[in-house]
């Protein structure tokens, strides 16, 4: 299971340390090109105490090394759009209720908007952009465009990734399991029957092509 | 010969941005130096700002400003809704905005201001404002008198006692009309029935919150935002900003949903205008989900009475209505819409409408999908049911008999429609949905499990009249359409656009959509919303295309001789008929267009476009063959677009619990313009009507005043588990004859079409219990089954 | 430390809630340390009054001081008072156990109790046994002084020494209040007694009744521990033995009370005798007591 | 003070490694502290700026407690922060505790089962809309109890074990725990402590501020899963409003063994209708030694429903309980 093997890799990926440090020695507060927190001066100078995190991390995203300074509060979608100017995760809530900022971290389906940054160190965060590999359409993204999928679009980051994650999963669902695997994203345009349709096409090219 | 391109899916121009997370919305855009603001929002339902003590805000590293309501060129006054206000008349109502480098230093700064509010009397409930002596939403009245004015309605004691705690209190109402006698009607009707009505209102929530950004530079405004209709935004923006609609850049390439609630932006847009202005830095206000709860618009709610007669044969003699509407702070409009839509469905030979529209103290009302049109369809078709059952009428029958013809008229003025197909949509959906045994079914028992079939008829208002089209033929020989109108996600930023590669038998590959950034030169065109955008903006790009197919005719004629009739355009070519080599290319003509200049360049424009139009030609002027028309057809009445849902649903008794089994539209829309985009949007918009049967809601602590629903999972509208997973739809295509492309619009019947299908389908599996209310949540339906006491009174609405 | 715990209230608005736990604390160490230093600092004299021999004629043995319906009084009042301090307080320092329905209960009990005290006062007993007077004080003074070991002479008390009607006085205050505000809250919490009535008054008149209800239960952490320790106390002894068997010894009597203050008639047996009247008209008590 | 229901509010976060140190620094931080597991209760109660702890534990790095492993006693253990996708999707699970994997798979969407633990999600807080928008209510320490009034809104709220405070526990999975007799392992710096899964969850009137026995300092380390119940009939249904995300109405869990046709023992659990889940005792000794029928059922559901106290929005509830009830024991698979 994908899950296991994930739990596993998160394993290997600590060392025998008491507590996980980040790369960069401590005091490091210097903002790299943060927007949202650049730190005003009220709350950025609140030192490190012993044993905490340090700020200044490593993030794998899309199969990229990004180092960032990222706040101990600050959840992932936050650094995804600010920090690292990846908006395609959008914030549809900010409460773990629409889906809007569905990202993969090792395969996984998450709510970017409900995890702290630091807590995704060592694990391999996907997202919207990453998809797209040489100008090819991931087989999710080829489904959108055959079946014409999608309104408004805001909601579609999110399901397109949480299509990712269910192919991962569950690499021929039946439109019931589709949208069971589907039914943490919310589309205010109602527009799941198009959804599903995409969901089913994109699991019927993912099976070709691979 | 180019492909038909009208009829036909396509995939949209602007779909691989969105599906690779390159489409920016507002709140995707960034500029240098920018700066973060968050709203003060007022915690009490009715109140006035005393003193404000921004002290400890200011003193704070990284506050850079704070933006005060009576700043603001808009003020907020009686009905007058301004960004920011001293005189909240909601919980949640933004009373002031402050500008730091950070969200969260902006949060903080918020919380550190001391606000000192005088609490003032506020309601929720409009029949409480009704009580002679009740509380009112503004000082000095509970409805709109007109004009901007404030008016007082009250009703004695005695319309209260008399009316009980069930039944709709009817005293002296605000708005009444009547057709025929209605009196006669009932004398005449062999079968009457009545019921109490009740209709929640609910949150628009689109998916995209209300974000916007706003810088200046040399003067100018840009502000990013998140709106239906692109052109039509910028003058509200330049008014809120107190500058000239030349003086600002309105940015709104996609809109993450609106539903009415965004038709030509919002008003919050004025507080980063107005603080970038003030602080000399670009300012992000990030609205957020609980923010959008309270500023984001909702659906006026309704509290009615409905009396109907029928005579043996199903005809409907007469139709008494009474609705209280629930206003909201600033007014609604659904109420005056919701007697005119009932006419479209029945042609009742009597009618009566009577109403009042109430002020309250809950967030601000604005169009929804169909308003005023869903809530009468869902609270009206019931009752229908209900009679069709005592004449032993078949329901799809009933519908049919009172449906208009062609023939048909609407609303107290009694105007004509342009078309209508209705009983073919019926037919078609019966047929569809296999009414004839699905009716056979009901009452089926299997298990703890009864099955309901039921179907609504829902019609709206799908088109008005065009404004200007603007075409461009550049030398790279593509036909660039230039799109006033927005792009919040229907398609019809591109599917109005057909009809102009449609006149001149254009492929679709041939042709590129300009549209979301008013520095591109957009025409002035319809405001997106009203379902109208389908219908009124293809007859504008038709008019364009024509004109473009005539300028390409006479550039032709001139360069190459002959007159301009001798010409046909196909294929990105003009060329003389019948000798396809005699002619040029559409980018030749562009170059020699631009050689040229005068009328085809943009030189001499039409006089009947609105100024922004000739502004947006002016601009473009040079640039290749240009043509821009005002949409100058004629009108056949009014435009109305009808859907028919059909249901079969499972009602589980031990619990309440409704499954929808099958689910099948079809819909009288004209011309079908892009199949699978129309079913999307039918079936869209069908599922929001669902989730307004089936749940969601607004709940208010009636002694706090404040609301609990600001979060989905309490607002509750419908996840992909909770529609069913394959709806059907189908349309009768039958095109428009008032318009030259014989499209109309879509957007809105379908919501009222798919609540009515829900509510009358449990109706059904309760053997006919008519419930008359929505939401219509498991707690109620158990509670009826089992015979234990009404968890609501049948008045309540924010349940 | 804080003295008033205060919340937004759903408007916004800073409102009282209720009295600081700490207090709680602060009551606890004052009732510790008026114990201990009381102990310390204050001599205990068992029995040093000399008896005026002439005096105990005609007195019984034994001299009824509480009446069956006062003991009992008191000691129903005693339990309910712990039961309704246990339960208050115990549960704010991390002792829990479902207390709600106990308190309240022990609350209508107390409350019960006192109605038959009043009752019981106003018909049966003379209200003036409790009036401090200007002797009360001066035999107030003068004890204060003897507690600092000045050499006075400390003069016999009547029926109540003063010290034990500021004791009761001051229980009366607090339990009063604590009764009042108690029968309030009754209206927010669901029992059967009193429909619910959240929104009888405004929060923050609502919080300044539990700030009274909290200030006086923790006024009576205060006496209780004081009132526990004189209970305790060896001086003090023969008056806690009264409190259970009703009587006092003549000798006890004569010791510690002043005979003018505080009449007994030879018709008092032990527990039957009847105090005639013998003072009156200045304030002073009407010695007739039929407690 | 304005009121602001945005923006997380900064903290210190600590991510230890090791139980011990996880503990040390509950202790160290008491009430200021917090302990993050999946977050997802958690981030909601900062977003909305009401929780303000100065420290924050996350415990995703704590391997320890994560995983599902063999029991001595041929039962199953649960680290309290395996994630509810884990404990749904299980082999181990689902074949000998299907009452728990189909109570983990019903919780809210496939994110939060991802991202959310077992411990989390019965640890979690109420839901009680007048405490979780920040009012001062008993339970948030104040001295009322705001959807108790008779004008309050309380149809989600409880018709049992009210003291005070009315709100449900909302947990999906606890029930089943109940059900299966299961037993969690609380660790602190003073060491390791097992409460029966029925004791675990505490009213109102024990402690109006918690919904279980965790007080700051203890850390729920493990479930464990005896092998009392496997291979046991068992059923379970959560009623909710909308089919994803939502919390439940009502829910009901049973382990029911039965031989030749009559009910041997049984377990039936149903929660949202108190403070805490409920274990209907008194159903359970009734219908022992009879045939797990309708009728039998229809008898359960009218003794659980004895004694409950209903609010001015909640009586179907009533109805909905001596439904399922009735259900668990006569649809039980």
């Amino acid at each position: 299971m994908l899950q296991t093997e994930a739990i596993q890799a998160r394993r290997g990926g600590f060392t025998r340390r008491k507590f996980i440090k980040g790369v960069v020695a401590a005091g490091a507060t210097a903002s790299v090109s943060g927007y949202l927190f650049r730190g005003s001066g009220v709350f950025a100078p609140m030192l490190t105490a012993q044993g905490a995190v340090e700020r200044l991390i490593t993030l794998n995203v899309n199969g990229q090394q990004r180092r960032v300074d990222v706040p101990k509060y600050e959840t992932l979608a936050m650094t995804l759009r600010y920090q690292l100017g990846l908006t395609g995760t959008k914030l549809g809530c900010d409460r773990a209720e629409c889906g809007a900022c569905t990202v993969l971290l090792d395969g996984v389906t998450h709510y970017g908007c409900s995890i702290l940054t630091h807590s995704v160190r060592g694990r391999a965060v996907a997202t919207i952009e990453g998809l797209e590999q040489d100008g090819q359409l991931h087989p999710v993204q080829q489904a959108v465009m055959d079946e014409g999928g999608f309104q408004c679009a805001f909601c579609a980051p999110g399901f397109a990734m949480s299509m990712v994650g269910m192919l991962e999963k569950n690499p021929n669902p039946t439109r019931e399991e589709a949208a069971v695997l589907l039914s943490g994203n919310l589309c205010r345009c109602g527009d799941y029957d198009k959804i599903l349709n995409t969901a089913m096409r994109a699991a019927e090219l993912s099976r070709s092509r691979a | 010969m180019a492909e038909n391109v009208i009829g036909t899916d396509i995939s949209p121009p602007d779909l691989r941005a969105k599906i690779t997370g390159r489409a920016r919305y507002a709140e995707d855009f960034r500029a240098e130096g920018m700066v973060f603001a968050k709203l003060l929002l007022s915690p009490m339902p009715h109140a006035r700002v005393r003193s404000v003590d921004t002290s400890a805000a200011e003193a704070m590293e990284g506050v850079l400003g704070i933006l005060r309501a009576d700043e603001l060129p808009v003020q907020s006054e009686g009905l007058r809704e301004g960004a920011l206000t001293d005189e909240p008349k909601y919980e949640g109502e933004p009373i002031l905005a402050v500008a730091a480098v950070d969200e969260t230093t902006a949060a903080a700064a918020v919380e550190a201001i001391r606000v000192d509010f005088e609490q003032l009397p506020f309601v929720l409930d409009p029949l409480e404002s009704l009580r002679e002596g009740g509380p009112d939403a503004h000082v000095g009245g509970n409805i709109s008198a007109g004009r901007g004015e404030l008016g007082s309605v009250k009703w004695p004691a005695s319309v209260f006692e008399e009316a009980g705690a069930d039944r709709l209190p009817m005293g002296e109402p605000a708005t009444e009309w009547t057709l025929g006698d209605i009196d006669a009607g009932f004398d005449e009707a062999d079968v009457v029935v009545e019921e109490t009505i009740v209709h929640q209102s609910v949150t628009h929530h689109p998916m995209e919150p209300r974000s916007c950004m706003a810088y200046w530079q040399n003067g100018k405004l840009f502000l990013h935002g998140s709106t239906q209709s692109t052109e039509r935004t910028r003058g509200g923006v330049a008014r809120m900003a107190g500058v000239e609609s030349e003086d600002v850049v309105f940015i709104g390439e996609y809109c993450g949903g609106g539903f009415g609630s965004k038709i030509s932006g919002a008003p919050i847009m004025a507080v980063p205008a107005v603080l970038s202005r003030k602080i000399g830095r670009p300012v992000m206000l990030r609205i957020t989900r609980y923010e959008e709860n309270y500023i984001g618009r909702a659906r006026a709610g309704f509290q009615g009475w409905a009396k109907m007669g029928f005579r043996a044969d199903g005809r409907m003699t007469a139709l008494d209505l009474y609705l209280v509407q629930d206003s909201g702070p600033f007014g609604a409009s659904d109420l005056f819409t919701a007697g005119t839509v009932a006419t479209a469905s029945y042609q009742p030979e009597n009618m009566r409408f009577r109403g009042a529209a109430i002020l309250t103290n809950t967030p601000p009302r604005s169009a929804q999908r169909a308003p005023g049109g869903a809530q009468i369809v869902a609270m009206l078709e019931p009752l229908v049911d209900k009679a069709a059952r005592e004449l032993d009428v078949d329901r799809l029958e009933i519908r049919k008999i009172n449906a208009p013809g062609h023939d048909g008229w609407l609303g107290p003025q009694q105007g004509q429609f342009t078309s209508a197909y209705v009983r073919e949509a019926l037919d078609l959906g019966g047929e569809l949905f296999n009414w004839e045994e699905k009716r056979q079914l009901s009452g089926q028992r299997n298990g703890t499990k009864v099955t309901g079939v039921g179907m609504g008829l829902s019609p709206f208002t799908a088109g008005s009249a065009g404004r200007d089209g603007l075409l461009v033929i550049r030398p790279d020989g593509k036909l660039h359409v230039h799109q006033g109108i927005g792009n919040l996600g229907t398609h019809s930023i591109a599917d109005t656009a057909r009809p102009a590669a449609d006149v001149l038998d254009l492929s679709w590959d041939q042709v590129e959509i300009v549209w979301g950034d008013t520095s591109k030169h957009l025409p002035f065109s319809t405001v997106q919303a009203g379902s109208q955008t389908t219908h009124a903006h293809t007859r504008a790009n038709h008019a364009a295309g024509t004109a473009m197919l005539g300028l390409l005719q006479e550039l032709a004629a001139r360069e190459l001789g002959g007159s301009p009739a001798d010409y046909r355009v196909a294929d990105g070519r003009v060329f003389r008929a019948g000798n396809r080599a005699a002619g040029m290319d559409f980018a030749e003509a562009a170059r020699r267009a631009i050689a040229i200049g005068g009328k085809f360049s943009g030189g001499v424009v039409p006089e009947d476009l609105n100024d922004a139009t000739k502004a947006a030609v002016a601009g473009l002027a040079g640039e290749g063959l240009i043509a821009a028309a005002r949409d100058n057809y004629s009108r056949g009445g009014s435009v109305y677009t009808w859907v028919a849902t059909f249901a079969q649903v499972e009602l589980d008794v031990e619990t309440g619990e409704v499954e929808i089994i099958d689910l099948a539209s079809t819909t009288d829309c004209g011309t079908v313009m892009h199949p699978r985009s129309l079913a999307a949007q039918t079936n869209g918009g069908v599922f929001q009507g669902i989730g307004m049967a089936k749940g969601q809601r607004w709940v208010f602590d009636p002694k706090w005043g404040i609301p609990f629903t600001k979060r989905f999972y309490t607002a509750r509208p419908p996840g992909i588990l909770d529609v069913p997973l394959s709806p059907r739809f189908a349309a009768v295509n039958e095109p428009d004859p008032h318009t030259p492309v014989g499209a109309k619009g879509i957007g809105e019947p379908p919501v009222g079409a798919g609540e009515a299908a829900y509510v009358c389908a449990v109706a059904d599996a309760m053997g006919g219990l008519c419930l008359c209310r929505t939401p219509l949540t498991a707690d109620m339906i158990l509670a009826e089954l089992e015979g234990r006491p009404r968890p609501y009174g049948l008045l309540e609405t924010h349940v | 430390m804080e003295f008033l715990r205060r919340a937004l209230n759903p408007w916004g608005e800073n409102v009282p809630i209720g009295v600081s736990w700490d207090l709680i604390w602060a009551a606890v160490i004052i009732g510790a340390v008026f114990v201990v230093a009381h102990a310390l600092l204050v001599p205990k004299k068992v029995g040093a009054g000399e008896i005026d021999e002439s005096e105990a004629k005609g007195l019984p043995d034994r001299i009824q001081r509480h009446k069956p319906g006062a003991r009992g009084f008191h000691w129903t009042m005693s339990v309910t008072m712990f039961v309704l301090l246990i339960t208050a307080f115990f549960p704010v320092i991390g002792i829990q156990f479902p207390w709600v329905t106990i308190h309240w209960i022990a609350g209508v009990l107390l409350i019960l109790t006192v109605l038959y005290h009043i009752y019981h006062v106003f018909a049966k007993q003379d209200i003036r046994n409790m009036w401090i007077g200007r002797r009360d004080m001066k035999e107030g003074a003068l004890g204060l002084q003897a507690a600092m070991r000045r050499p006075v002479h400390r003069p016999r008390a009547a029926k109540y020494p003063v010290d034990q009607k500021m004791f009761h006085h001051a229980a009366t205050i607090l339990t009063l209040g604590a009764v009042v505000t108690g029968v309030l809250m009754m209206y927010r919490v669901d029992n059967f007694l009193l429909p619910q009535n959240t929104y009888m008054f405004s929060d923050a008149t609502w919080g300044w009744v539990y700030v009274i209800h909290g200030v006086c239960g923790i006024g009576l952490i205060f006496l209780v521990i004081a009132h526990v320790y004189f209970a305790i106390r060896p001086e003090k002894r023969w008056m806690t033995w009264s409190m259970i068997n009703g009587w006092i010894t003549r000798e006890r009597y004569l010791e510690n009370h002043d005979p003018e203050r505080w009449a007994v008639t030879e018709a008092d047996g032990a527990g039957e005798m009847e105090g005639t009247a013998a003072g009156g008209g200045t304030g002073q008590p009407a010695l007739s007591d039929k407690a | 003070m304005a009121v602001m229901r945005d923006m997380i509010p900064p903290f210190e976060l600590y991510q230890p490694t090791e139980v011990e140190d996880a503990v040390r620094l509950m202790r160290q931080h008491g009430d200021r502290g917090w302990v993050l597991a999946g977050g997802l209760d958690t981030f909601d109660w900062f977003k909305d700026r009401i929780k303000r702890p100065e420290a924050v534990i996350d415990l995703a790095a704590v391997d320890a407690i994560r995983g599902i492993s063999a029991g001595e006693d041929g039962g199953l253990r649960i680290g309290a922060m395996t994630s509810l996708t884990d404990v749904a999707e299980s082999a181990d699970v689902m074949d000998r505790y299907p009452l728990l994997a189909e109570a983990a798979g019903l919780v809210a969407t496939p994110q939060i089962r991802n991202q959310g633990t077992l411990g989390g999600n019965i640890a979690q807080d109420t839901r009680c809309w007048y405490y979780r928008s920040g009012w001062p209510c008993y339970r948030a320490g104040g001295n009322v109890c705001y959807a108790a009034t008779s004008r309050a809104m309380n149809r989600e709220h409880c018709i049992m074990g009210a003291s005070r405070c009315v709100a449900v526990n909302p947990s999906d999975t606890a029930p089943a725990l109940v059900a299966l007799d299961a037993e969690m392992v609380v660790a602190s710096t003073s060491g390791e402590r097992t409460y029966p899964a029925a004791d675990f969850f505490i009213g109102p009137d024990i402690d109006i501020e918690r919904m279980t026995v965790l007080k700051p300092g203890d850390l729920l380390t493990r479930i464990d899963l005896p092998a009392a119940w496997p291979n046991a009939r068992w059923y379970f249904e959560k009623i909710r409003d909308r089919k994803s995300w939502d919390f439940s109405l009502m829910s009901v869990a049973s382990s029911m063994r039965v031989e030749a046709g009559m009910i041997q023992d049984v377990r039936i659990v149903v929660n949202s209708v108190a403070p805490y889940p409920v274990r209907l005792g008194a159903v359970e000794s009734a219908i022992r030694g009879r045939a797990p029928s309708e009728e039998t059922g229809q008898m359960a559901g009218e003794i659980a429903v004895e004694g409950a106290r209903t609010l001015r929005h909640n009586d179907y509830k009533v109805a909905l309980m001596r439904n399922l009830v009735k259900r668990s024991i006569r649809d039980a698979a």
